[in-house]
């Protein structure tokens, strides 16, 4: 896990000297992905640039193995800069309250809901999302292949939640029981399907990935 | 044993199976692998350049008039682009039947947005901006003058003397008589339902003994047989009062809609059950000709009835796009899909069961009390009769029932509408029968259920009942009892510690197919099947499953077979809404004909260029040959030459029977190549209906009251299997649905206030992995229906019946029939009844 | 709608309704503060500018010679009863205001008590002095009202002449009693209709008696009346404690004041102590 | 003003790296800074509009506030570990299973991977009607909606209720009581140290707070001393779903028997009440007694004197008997055949 140290947090942020206004140009300059035009969002309190801890609305997120510079809000969760500034619209939102799992996307490889953690506190860490499953040449995930051929899923709208956690429960128990796997899955709510066909479909996944690994 | 197939030229006899090669095989659908990848794109998942959203104004009480409106604050905000109100929405239009019938708009239907809200969460405006956080604070800075009216949430208090009713206009829902038909005529439509004040006598309240539901004046009833007589004759009578939960369908996806226009026409990216028949229901919203709306809906994150046609509340992003001339999302919140996202009314019933000594049911007297929310009169009343009906075949019933109206979010069907109901009505009465006279639950089931054309429903006008196609319940039933090892588990000791356990075993059933589709393909001359698939894909897998038909008959490998489906703007035939389980069957007989239709063409166009007559020719392996060898051609070259034939081959001629629908879409694909397309005009003997026995084993924690479910089983007389993991998936992913309406799913509400407390996933309860059973397991019967030609039903809805009340009737095994009267059961309903030694739930309160 | 907001604080009701819910706390503060500030007032006026008060000589010789060396001034009864209802009062006022400004102990069940011995106390008062006592001797009548005039003239230093000595109770304290009984009874009857929301032996909780707006200005009405009290009581204290009211303080726990004091300020025709 | 919800409204964000700049923003900012931890409970207020700080001081960053450390023979957890790694602690499993076994019936995995124990333990309640920003007695009003005739409280308070009857659903805390542990708080003045079962508070106390934590102050660590090091101990938690769902009830004890007799106990219930009930009662009238059944339904009677059903959570008296006697005398197995 990377070191939080305060000179690793700021490291990816814009050096401090810089103007609001010479911010915003680099920004736009920089082709940064930019945020729609939110009118309300400066708040009561006046960003304090030199308290600790002040954040800035630019950031850069590691997302499926790629920098990815973005204009977030301070109250921006990562389900939403994922799926509406980064076109990643694989992670869903099915109740946005931590209540389903299926925004889940892995944080430094331990799943967390997108839709409940802001997205500045996912910086600096390597998040993974659904699209950043398969190979680049399109191989899929074993985790993927198994839900291919068990069809484990109804609608799929919880699917890539499922997966996710399953890719992230299989990094710590690689080995695990049906009933181990669904107490480590237990997270995703389906309302389709039985979940014991999505578990046939996750055993299967992870008796893939014992294979290839 | 069924009868022989009249109209299957593949089946011939039941007793020896057809040697399909595609249908009962398992195989990887179209969509799957976009879905693992995250590339499958829902509703929300569309973007469009300069896009608006939009978010929702709900109203904050349960029935109220709007006085005032002052939005003058929130539009002078930057950013702030619209304002939709229910000024802005075309009036409610009439619709027309497929006979041409008008009916008449629902004037007291609901419209998307309104002044008069009904129940809380109401929209009542919708405001448009650069973005949702702009859209909160503006409805934030809108004051709105609320003239609150008296509200009704429980359908029980608003039927007392004096009490609220939810509408101005009154408490229930009547059906007036409709008049009677006029020779040489089309008939009349149904007439509109009206609603009237309805209030029973305080006498009505006290005769009910304590836990039984009072029975004052009912609304609709009918009646078969000398029922009185059958009771009479009965030597055990059971009076039983039972309440069945309102749920949310809570599909995962909420119903999101993103909308644009371009060249006249709007483009609505939708959540939706089925394609094409959303494009009717959101053309009459809006006031638009067909023509000018497209539904793109290529994933629906589920339905189970919510959204058969999509929703109303997608014509708001729609109407809001053409005010402000860009697209616009509105997504909606879980919290708001609470509100608008559809529910399945409860009903409180009480039914009079009598037995003979053997266990065969003499008679039924059912009365039923629907809370239909505050819209539509809800079929589930009387659909709940008909299922017992059919069901428990009874000699004689009677049926009484009423819809109520209460200030509660609206209803609409949920997977098994009504008979869902009637099943979790009358399963108990079944269950408490075997122990009272000591018969086996499975004996005792099997003694009552259909077999063959079964009697379903009250007398027509012309005196005679209905019937089903066919029912091999019984057949279903023994294969579970083998299955289940039930009598092995029976022989088990019942309590042992702190735990008891109990096995239990319910039949349900429901609506399995509709008739009167068309199916519409072309094979190419690149020698592929370009299939167009008008079936919603909310993951039942029938959007391909049932075009498996189309390769099966024309020997096509299904590699060779293309399927373009979700977008209406592709040229989709005329399909079924995909509720109520009639998608396989329908869509099926469309594949089925327009499969016939492609071989017919093929053997003309064979046999104009070699000679001899069409039947002479016989299709297979990707071509049209002689029978007995000889001359043949490809697919690939017959797709040519019907090009070069054009007429009736390449679509330039369309048949007259077809939906105007299909031929709009089969004329935009004219000579392309060998065109098929035709109606499913084939007869059929009879309603399709499917059906499903569950099995269950639970443990309860007699200290806690907890109980887990250690086994399920379902056994499903479905017909003939298409895809098997799909219809294993349908099976138990819809027990599952029936399993949360026993183990925990349901509303709360404050009475006093009218409002729902419990709006969030932890307070309704949809369940969890660790909530279901520890071992699932499913089967079918197998024999095809003898009224199709596949032999094929759907599937979707009895597991629902079966597997709530296969759990609820293993409870009863283990603990007693003294402990609920309502479900869901939990662990407080258990704990209290064990310790108090009489059921200690509240009866009859709603919502609680 | 403005001064409304800066008494009373609002809530938004389950049906998004903003509806009173009880006063601003501060206002404990502000009666606090006014009390002060009155006593403070008064005080620097009775040092510095009052003039001393001349009255009416009424008692005739033979009238003042029948009065007793210790006039009887309160019963043991009416003494009782004052000093439970004090200290009912504080009860009450302690375990509703500490509370606010920052002082938390479970302090409910002690208020609705000492609540309910203030009702007992008061109903039995009324009863006391209905039939016990010279009922009309507290409240001001109308020559109560026309001395008021008089001094009033003579303060500022116009003519008129000198005002009557009083009868049992001064003007102040009649005008007091009566502004205590308004707060009192106000207090005491929103107090009683509240206890319906709390838990109680006598009656079933039922916050729902009254909708939403009652019951929030029953909460204001209940406050607005405590808050008052708070300045009543602290002005009723200061009074006790001055030098020259001191002896009625005494006699609230003795029972009599002297005859010099009687004559001196009460007229024997309107206040009989005469054996 | 309408009312909407599911959007979390502007607020200043500060993720401090240390926890002293955390303190000085929190004590600067005062009542209007909203500190968070794990972040699970804290945005379904804000994103329900409820709860409006203007600034809010995430710990995320906060290195210091994370981990397990052992201390002479006890543990130290700073109070930003997630229970997941408070869950998979090798000492926490090895001696203090009850902790373990306490966060991991808490919630779901993934809210197990972000939630803290700090969080865990300071959570506000969950009554229905308080959480769907109904302006009751502890959001500032001066009415129970869910104690009226007519109010639905199944999983309401059978215990201490005094004008709230909202119940602490931490799954961590019980055990956390059961071994005497202690919570470490800090404000910009120092530093201050009190028993578990001492940092919770009901609504007599203060009707809107949960905890004795007040604006400006952290709670820093949780210590575990090493007391109860490998004693028997009891959790259950009784609740509808078996994921997500907060305890109907909850019971945690820890218990040191010698020669088939109770030497030394600590028994702690949740959900019953506004925090959680450590039964004093129950443990010293077991003390010194043999643990076997009998004992366990002595203990269960005496856990449930006083106890005040409403309308819908009347069941909760005999729960609360079962699971105390359970958590002294055991389960009774089914032996099915």
């Amino acid at each position: 896990m990377p070191d939080k140290s305060r000179a690793d947090q700021t490291s990816d942020e814009t050096p401090r000297g810089v103007s609001r206004r010479e911010l915003i140009k680099g920004v736009i300059a920089a082709g940064a992905v930019s945020s729609g035009a939110y009118l309300f969002r400066s708040s009561i309190v006046r960003a304090d640039q030199a308290a600790a801890g002040s954040v800035e609305r630019l950031v850069t997120l590691s997302v499926n193995g790629q920098q990815r510079r973005v204009d977030v809000m301070k109250q921006e969760t990562l389900a939403t800069t994922l799926r509406y500034k980064l076109g990643l619209t694989g992670t869903k939102l099915g109740c946005d309250r931590s209540e389903c799992g299926a925004c889940t996307v892995l944080i430094d490889d331990v799943p967390h809901y997108s839709c409940s953690i802001l997205t500045h506190t996912a910086r600096g860490k390597q998040i993974t999302t659904i699209e950043g499953l398969a190979s680049a040449d399109g191989t899929l995930h074993p985790v993927q292949q198994g839900v291919v051929s068990e069809q484990g899923f109804q609608c799929a709208f919880c699917m890539s939640g499922f997966i996710m956690a399953t890719v992230g429960f299989l990094k710590v128990n690689p080995n695990p029981t049906r009933a181990e796997l669904a107490h480590g899955i237990s997270g995703n709510l389906c309302r389709c399907q039985d979940y014991d066909k999505i578990l046939t479909a996750m055993m299967c996944g992870a008796e893939n990935l014992r294979k290839v690994s | 044993m069924p009868a022989k197939s009249t109209i299957n030229p593949l089946v011939q006899n039941s007793s020896e199976k057809p040697a399909y090669k595609l249908i009962g095989q398992n195989y990887t659908t179209p969509d799957l692998v976009a879905k693992v990848t995250g590339r499958a794109k829902y509703a929300e998942d569309y973007r469009a350049e300069g896009m608006l959203f939009a978010k929702l104004l709900l109203s904050p009480v349960p029935h109220a008039h709007v006085r005032s409106i002052d939005a003058s604050e929130a539009l002078a905000m930057p950013g702030v682009k619209a304002i939709l109100t229910v000024d802005d929405l075309p009036a409610p239009a009439d619709a027309m039947t497929d006979l041409g019938q008008v009916i008449p708009a629902n004037k007291l239907g609901e419209r998307g947005l309104t002044n008069d809200p009904v129940y809380q969460g109401e929209p009542i405006l919708a405001v448009c901006a650069v973005d949702e956080y702009t859209c909160a604070e503006a409805i934030e800075k809108i004051h709105i003058e609320y003239e609150r009216l008296p509200h009704a949430v429980d359908p029980l208090v608003t039927l007392r003397p004096g009490a609220a009713n939810a509408r101005v206009e009154g408490n229930v829902w009547v059906r007036p008589d409709p008049p009677p038909p006029v020779k040489g005529q089309p008939p009349p439509p149904p007439p509109a339902p009206q609603v009237q004040e309805l209030k029973w006598t305080a006498q009505d309240f006290a005769d009910a003994k304590d836990g039984q539901l009072p029975m004052g004046k009912a609304t609709d009833h009918w009646s078969f047989g000398d029922w009185e007589a059958g009771l009479k004759n009965a030597d055990l009578v059971l009076d039983e009062t039972f309440v069945t939960p309102n749920t949310s369908h809570q599909t995962l996806e909420t119903r999101t809609a993103m909308a644009y226009w371009q060249n006249g026409k709007v483009y609505v990216h939708c959540s939706t059950q089925s394609t094409s028949q959303t494009v009717p229901a959101l053309a009459r919203w809006l006031h638009l000709d067909m023509s000018d709306v497209v539904v793109i809906s290529e994933y629906t994150g589920g339905g189970f009835g919510s959204k058969i046609t999509s929703a109303i509340s997608a014509i708001i992003p729609a109407l809001l796009s053409k005010k402000t001339g860009a697209p616009v999302m509105m997504r909606i919140s879980r919290e708001e899909e609470h509100y608008i996202g559809r529910a399945r009314p409860s009903i409180h019933g009480r039914l009079k069961v009598g037995f003979t000594k053997d266990g065969r049911i003499t008679a039924i007297d059912m009365y039923v009390i629907c809370d239909s929310g505050p819209y539509d009169p809800q079929g589930d009343a009387n659909q709940s009769g008909r299922m017992v009906s059919l069901m428990y075949q009874p000699p004689a019933m009677r049926w009484r029932g009423l819809s109520v109206l209460t200030n509660t979010p609206p209803r609409v069907s949920q997977s098994q509408p009504g008979g869902f109901q009637g099943i979790v009505l009358m399963e108990p009465i079944i269950s408490k029968a075997s122990r009272k006279l000591g018969i086996d639950q499975v004996a005792i089931h099997r003694i009552n259920m259909p077999e063959g054309k079964a009697n379903i429903g009250p007398p027509l006008p012309n005196g005679k009942r209905l019937y089903v196609t066919s029912a091999f319940i019984k057949e279903a039933l023994d294969i579970g009892h083998e299955k289940f090892r039930w009598d092995e588990r029976k022989a088990l000791p019942k309590r042992s510690g702190t735990k008891a356990r109990g096995i239990g075993v319910a039949t349900s059933c429901f609506v399995g197919g509709s008739v009167g589709f068309d199916g519409l393909f072309v094979i190419k001359p690149d020698g592929k099947i370009y299939i167009q698939s008008g079936i919603g894909n909310l993951g039942t897998e029938s959007v391909s499953d049932c075009h498996r038909v189309t390769a099966e008959i024309l020997g096509v490998p299904w590699e060779k077979c293309e399927i373009t489906w979700g977008h209406t703007g592709r040229n989709l035939p005329w399909t079924c809404p995909s509720g109520g389980s009639q998608t396989t069957h329908a869509m099926t007989r469309a594949a089925y004909v327009a499969a016939l239709d492609a071989k017919d063409k093929l053997q003309q166009i064979a046999a104009k260029d070699h000679g001899g007559k069409p039947e002479d020719y016989e299709v297979g392996g990707e071509r049209v040959y002689r029978k007995g060898g000889g001359a043949s051609m490809t697919l690939a070259q017959a797709a040519t030459r019907a090009i070069e034939l054009g007429g009736i081959y390449d679509g330039h001629e369309l048949p007259k029977g077809i939906n105007k629908f299909t031929a709009a879409s089969a004329k935009n694909l004219t000579g392309q190549g060998l065109l098929a397309v035709a109606r499913d005009t084939m007869p059929r003997d009879g309603q399709t209906h499917s059906y499903v026995a569950g099995f269950a084993e639970v443990e309860v924690d007699l200290e806690t009251g907890k109980y887990r479910i250690l086994d399920y089983l379902a056994v499903a007389d479905v017909g003939t299997v298409i895809h098997p993991r799909a219809l294993g998936g349908q099976v138990l992913g819809r027990s599952m649905l029936g399993i949360g309406h026993a183990i925990g799913q349901k509303w709360v509400y404050d009475q006093h206030y009218g409002l729902p407390v419990a709006k969030r996933f932890h307070h309704t309860k949809p369940p969890t992995i660790l909530d279901a059973p520890e071992n699932m397991a499913w089967e079918a019967v197998g024999i095809p229906d003898p009224e199709t030609p596949i032999g094929a039903r759907g599937i979707g809805e009895p597991p629902v019946g079966a597997g709530c009340m296969a759990i609820l009737n293993a409870l009863s095994d283990a603990l007693g029939d003294d402990v609920f009267r309502r479900a869901p059961v939990l662990a407080d309903t258990i704990l209290a009844s064990l310790e108090a030694g009489r059921p200690m739930e509240e009866g009859l309160t709603a919502h609680i | 709608m403005d001064i409304r907001a800066g008494v009373v604080e609002t809530a938004t009701s389950p049906w998004g309704q903003t509806v009173p819910i009880h006063i601003a706390f501060y206002l404990i503060w502000v009666a606090a503060i006014g009390g002060l500030a009155f006593l403070m007032v008064h005080a620097i006026y009775v040092q510095f500018i009052a003039k001393k008060q001349a009255h009416v000589e009424s008692a005739s010789p033979e009238l003042a010679a029948k009065v007793p060396e210790k006039v009887a001034r309160h019963s043991l009864a009416a003494r009782l009863f004052h000093w439970i209802m004090a200290l009912a009062m504080f009860a009450l006022l302690i375990t509703a205001f500490l509370p606010k400004v920052g002082y938390q102990f479970p302090w409910v069940t002690y208020h609705w008590i000492a609540g309910l011995v203030l009702t007992a106390s008061i109903i039995f008062h009324i009863i006391h002095a209905s039939f016990w006592m010279d009922f009309w001797s507290i409240w001001p009548d109308k020559i109560d009202i026309e001395d008021a005039k008089r001094r009033w003239l003579r303060a500022t230093g116009k003519a008129a002449p000198a005002p009557r000595k009083f009868a049992k109770y001064p003007m102040e304290n009649k005008m007091y009693h009566l502004t205590i009984v308004l707060a009192g009874l106000a207090v005491i009857l929103t107090g009683v209709f509240m206890m319906k929301r709390v838990r109680t032996p006598f009656f079933t909780r039922n916050p729902y008696l009254f909708g939403d707006m009652t019951w929030g200005l029953m909460y204001v009405l209940h406050g607005l009346a405590g808050v008052g009290l708070i300045a009543l009581i602290m002005v009723h204290i200061y009074f006790a404690l001055r030098p020259e009211k001191f002896v009625i303080t005494k006699s609230m726990v003795f029972g009599t004041i002297p005859r010099e004091h009687y004559l001196e300020h009460h007229d024997p025709e309107r206040w009989a102590a005469t054996k | 003003m309408a009312i909407v919800r599911d959007i979390m409204p502007a607020f200043e964000l500060f993720q401090p790296a240390t926890v002293d700049d955390a303190l000085r923003l929190a004590d600067k900012y005062g009542k209007d800074a909203w500190v968070m931890a794990g972040g699970l409970d804290t945005f379904d207020w804000l994103k329900d509009r409820i709860k409006r700080p203007k600034v809010v001081i995430d710990l995320s960053q906060v290195a210091e506030l994370r981990g397990v450390r052992e201390v002479s023979g006890g543990l130290e957890i700073g109070a930003m570990t997630t229970l997941t790694e408070v869950v998979r602690h090798p000492v926490v499993r090895e001696k203090f299973s009850i902790l373990s076994t306490g966060a991991e019936a808490a919630a779901s995995p993934q809210i197990r991977n972000q939630g803290t124990i700090g969080g865990n333990v300071s959570q506000d309640a969950r009554c229905w009607y308080y959480r769907g920003g109904w302006k009751c007695y502890r959001a500032g009003g001066n009415i129970c909606f869910a104690d009226t005739p007519t109010a639905i409280n199944r999983e309401h308070a059978i215990l201490n209720a005094d004008r709230c009857v909202a119940v602490n659903p931490s799954d961590s805390a019980p055990a956390l009581i059961a071994l005497e542990a202690q919570m470490v708080i800090r404000n910009t003045h120092g530093e201050r140290v009190v028993n578990a079962e001492d940092y919770f508070i009901g609504p007599s106390i203060d009707i809107t707070r949960m905890t004795v934590l007040k604006p400006g102050d952290l709670l820093t660590a949780i210590r575990i001393p090493a007391t109860w090091a490998g004693a028997q101990f009891y959790f259950e938690k009784v609740r509808d779903r078996q994921v997500w769902d907060f305890p109907l009830m909850n019971v945690a004890s820890a218990m040191v028997v010698t020669g088939g007799n109770i030497e030394r106990i600590r028994i702690v219930v949740n959900a019953a009440a506004a925090h959680p009930l450590r039964l004093t009662a129950v443990e010293d009238a077991v003390r010194g007694k043999p643990r076997n059944a009998a004992t366990g339904e002595m203990g269960g009677k005496i856990a449930i004197a006083g106890a005040e059903p409403l309308r819908y959570n009347g069941y909760k008296i005999p729960l609360m008997r079962n699971l105390v006697k359970r958590a002294i005398s055991g389960v009774e197995e089914a032996q099915w055949t």
